[in-house]
């Protein structure tokens, strides 16, 4: 199998363990890949210790925006929101495991994008967030 | 004379280059942007080595070399569109620089708020946003004429249409997503019978069709260098002369004027008017070569060659199981496939074939209101150009084979 | 360090060239375009041949790497000016679009008939014309700051100006003609002490001098490649982000939007926003080439060279009886000798030059008004870069008395 | 003597026969090259038969524009009207028997151009007259 699909990749895409939409949520962000039309939505639930109680994503899109969103919703549930807001790149690209260029890379962070703009409160997500 | 494919590739040094070792470029993505043959780059390095120099206002060898370079391309690119003259050439950055100079030269010095625009469903980005600015600067209407399940205008539709008495209609001559080529001279005729005027986005076809703006009869006819084997950086805009010499400057700077007062200026005469400041000297200079060299090959030596891949592509891919195309049967279209793959989306699909050399484009290919359209986000796109074989198509056809295993 | 102009020569092929049989080329006209070294031709060469796709929108090994070329090339002309970061770098055609790009994007948003605009009287075309068509569009009002007989700007009158609580100051860091270096930060300081924001004309100045946007504390900023080093066809604006953000789009198109529906689109951020359909990739890349090429050399060397030549220029120019210099002495300029030459037109004095291959430039080089207010409608100007030598000084002084000869 | 100013440039621009303004005359036109700021105005009388009676041209600039004008104007005197409509590009360059470049075949064709937007009684002169 080709080593860009790694495994993981084309498991989470096919039988996303997070996907979903939570109501009622604290938390609640979406947005866009303009240059592909990826989309991800993510709702969050935080407890009254400022820790991630629950977390889901709904969205379209490629194997990579869709693997890397359910990768990333497991890997916050549990985690302080302030542990959340320091998630960077390279915590994405480690779930992954693989090499990307800078147009894929857009896909594979967008989830990324959503959540620490949701996060953060934010009235729009920038690249800025996840370099 | 059919094309010579083993020896047109040879002029691409592109096809020399390793993806990876061992994997060939299998370059199908001429559609954004086409590969550049030995006599294009060679003619720009050959400029900077030997004849660089600003132009116009020159004196000296290479100033009069250079501005001789600069406007001998420019007739060559006006014989090359059969332009009556080649002051009616003016030479912009790109296709995208050519719809906005009528956007603002033309059409806000002449259409009023309520004035309607005819656009169709099909079109680019390009000559849908500047339209879209215009509308909300100064509340001209716009109206489209749609798109059939087959991927050609409606052209009742588009009838009805100019009993509105358009001012504008503004089309593309052939879609870069579905391929169709649109029967531009009779969209024409039709709109100056209804007294509008008309520019044609010949992005996709001057550098894949002969075309004739005189024979069209446009008013407007705007394409890019860098899609028919020339550089980056240049396009043109072919206008009549009359709405040209009416038209209000666009940028204003050095060499556009005739004379300049500290508070006025009156304006160069054409094609000078609308080039302001140092223009895209070395890719005029490239502009030239390529269209030199597809002319010397024939234009419609390389139009039947890419039909035959075209249609040859078309074939092989509907055989696949989960692949569906989109557009109009190879009858009606330029050198275009866009599917999509059921389950799978069209930038995995990219990116696999890109592990086997193949470039072919994803996404809405900046015609997001057709993918909208047809209700889908995006699609795989593999586009065909004169130094595109058969043998590449089989390649493509064994790599969607080889992402319907991955995807299981 | 000072330069090594032997080696530094050796890096420009157009060194080898002959104007004709036996005569060698002695370029003296930098002022309008420079010439370019092989690091810039190799770069886009490769371009061309191993890289060249289409930008941003593409998932394929070519399409990513030509994507990655184009934006570290912003990366690294941010860092040459010190811009705080690479979005705020707008890839332009040149300076005069960059300068257009604020009166249309800018001007148009935020000035109302009556505002004012400072420009002053040794402004190039380029920043001249973009305001005459906005004054006539919009009735705003322009002044100027005037030029002192020396060649200065008369900062007491600009004081002044100012009390008018102007909306912009726009104005040339280097004279083209004077060469006369403004004091941009102190221009800049006061400008923004009276609520006006700033446009800095910098075609001369980024060429020639370490220019930092930074310690200027420029609101807008703009220049050209083909005057560094750099190819044709593309050029950048600075802008502070804050402006650039709330300024809406100027060219509509692919690669500007976030996204499209039939009726509107979302335009996308920044610097993408303001670069409407395919831009000018390999010069993009050739840019990068060129403001690597500078930086190994240091700007600071560069202009310590070019100040040593141009004060042997004028030194040696002073001496010929009937030549008469303008702009300030070597002490408050750049690289620029223009002059005229009693009973002999400018024309004539290059034409002649030129038969011994050394190319000066005559005319009102884009600044008429400036000549106006010195009386006369053209000079010669000679100029220099960081190639030229003092022998070139000579051959030129030579050849000045060679023309006083023939006009006898 | 450099071969592109030959003498009879030299001279005719050092010792213009025909520079003057004619009053009253049948005919003005004037107009400059944008390029450098060349200048040249002329004037015509006409007589009965419609031949040239007197002509005479005013200007600055370069030697080759200067001279090109007296050498134009001096060639016309005498002719009818319907032949100077008829004169080109050639007639000047061979007056002036020398090479120009496209920059300076613009000062060499500026009293041309003067002169038939004048008898033709255009409003501006285009280049077009001077092909
Ligand atoms: C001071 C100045 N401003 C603006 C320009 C215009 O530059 P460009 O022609 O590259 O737009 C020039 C170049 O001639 C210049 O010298
Ligand atoms: C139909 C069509 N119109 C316009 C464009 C825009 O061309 P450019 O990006 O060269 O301005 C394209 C290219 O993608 C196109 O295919």
């Amino acid at each position: 199998m080709d080593d860009l699909y790694r495994e993981v990749i084309i498991e989470h895409y096919k039988n996303p363990g997070y996907r979903g939409h939570l109501d009622p949520h604290d938390i609640m962000f979406a947005d866009n890949n303009p240059l592909c039309g990826d989309h991800i939505e993510i709702t969050v639930q935080v407890d009254s210790n400022g820790n991630v109680k629950d977390a889901r994503f709904e969205g379209h899109g490629c194997a990579i925006s869709q693997a890397s969103a359910d990768l990333l919703v497991e890997s916050i549930i549990g985690k302080p929101l302030e542990e959340v807001k320091q998630l960077n790149k390279q915590h994405v690209l480690d779930m992954l495991g693989i090499d990307l260029g800078p147009v894929r890379l857009k896909c594979a962070l967008l989830s990324l994008k959503v959540l620490k703009a949701g996060v953060y409160g934010l009235g729009e997500a920038s690249d800025e967030l996840v370099e | 004379m059919t094309l010579d494919v083993t020896s047109v590739r040879e002029q691409f040094p592109i096809f020399q280059r390793e993806i990876s070792a061992g994997v060939p470029l299998v370059y199908l993505d001429s559609t954004a942007t086409s590969q550049k043959p030995l006599a294009v780059i060679e003619a720009m390095d050959r400029y900077y080595r030997r004849s660089n120099a600003n132009i116009h206002r020159g004196v000296h060898t290479l100033a009069e070399e250079a501005t001789a370079l600069y406007e001998e391309a420019r007739e060559k690119i006006a014989r090359f569109v059969n332009a009556p003259s080649a002051r009616q050439i003016i030479y912009t950055r790109n296709t995208t620089e050519s719809i906005n100079l009528v956007a603002y030269a033309w059409a806000r010095a002449n259409l009023k708020p309520g004035d309607l625009i005819i656009l169709t469903e099909m079109e680019h980005h390009s000559n849908l946003v500047p339209w879209h600015m215009l509308a909300m600067e100064r509340g001209v209407e716009l109206d489209f004429i749609p798109v059939t399940e087959d991927g050609l205008l409606d052209l009742e539709a588009y009838k009805a249409l100019l009993n509105r008495t358009p001012k504008l209609v503004s089309f593309t001559h052939m879609s870069n997503v579905l391929g169709t080529i649109n029967p531009a001279a009779e969209i024409i005729r039709l709109a100056h019978e209804a007294g509008a005027v008309t520019l044609v986005d010949a992005a996709q076809s001057v550098p894949h069709l002969k075309v004739d703006v005189q024979a069209l009869d446009a008013d407007f006819l705007a394409f890019s260098a860098h899609k028919m084997c020339g550089p980056t950086g240049i396009g043109a805009l072919y206008g009549k002369a009359d709405l040209l010499e009416k038209m209000p400057p666009f940028l204003g700077g050095g060499d556009m004027i005739k004379e300049v007062k500290l508070r006025s200026f009156r304006p160069n005469s054409l094609p000078h008017k609308f080039e302001a400041g140092t223009p895209a000297i070395a890719e005029a200079v490239g502009f030239g070569a390529a269209v030199d060299y597809l002319s010397s090959l024939g234009m419609d030596e390389i139009a039947a060659h890419e039909h035959s891949i075209t249609e040859y592509a078309l074939e092989r891919l509907v055989e696949i199981p989960g692949v569906k195309l989109f557009g109009p049967d190879a009858g009606n279209k330029g050198g275009v496939a866009a599917f999509t793959l059921s389950g799978v989306h069209p930038h995995d699909v990219a990116q696999i074939l890109d592990k086997d050399g193949i470039a072919v484009r994803a996404g809405h290919h900046c015609a997001q209101p057709l993918h909208e359209k047809f209700g889908i986000p995006a699609t795989s796109r593999a586009s065909f150009y004169l130094y595109n074989t058969k043998d590449e198509v089989d390649l493509l056809v064994n790599g969607i084979y080889k992402v319907k295993e991955i995807f299981g």
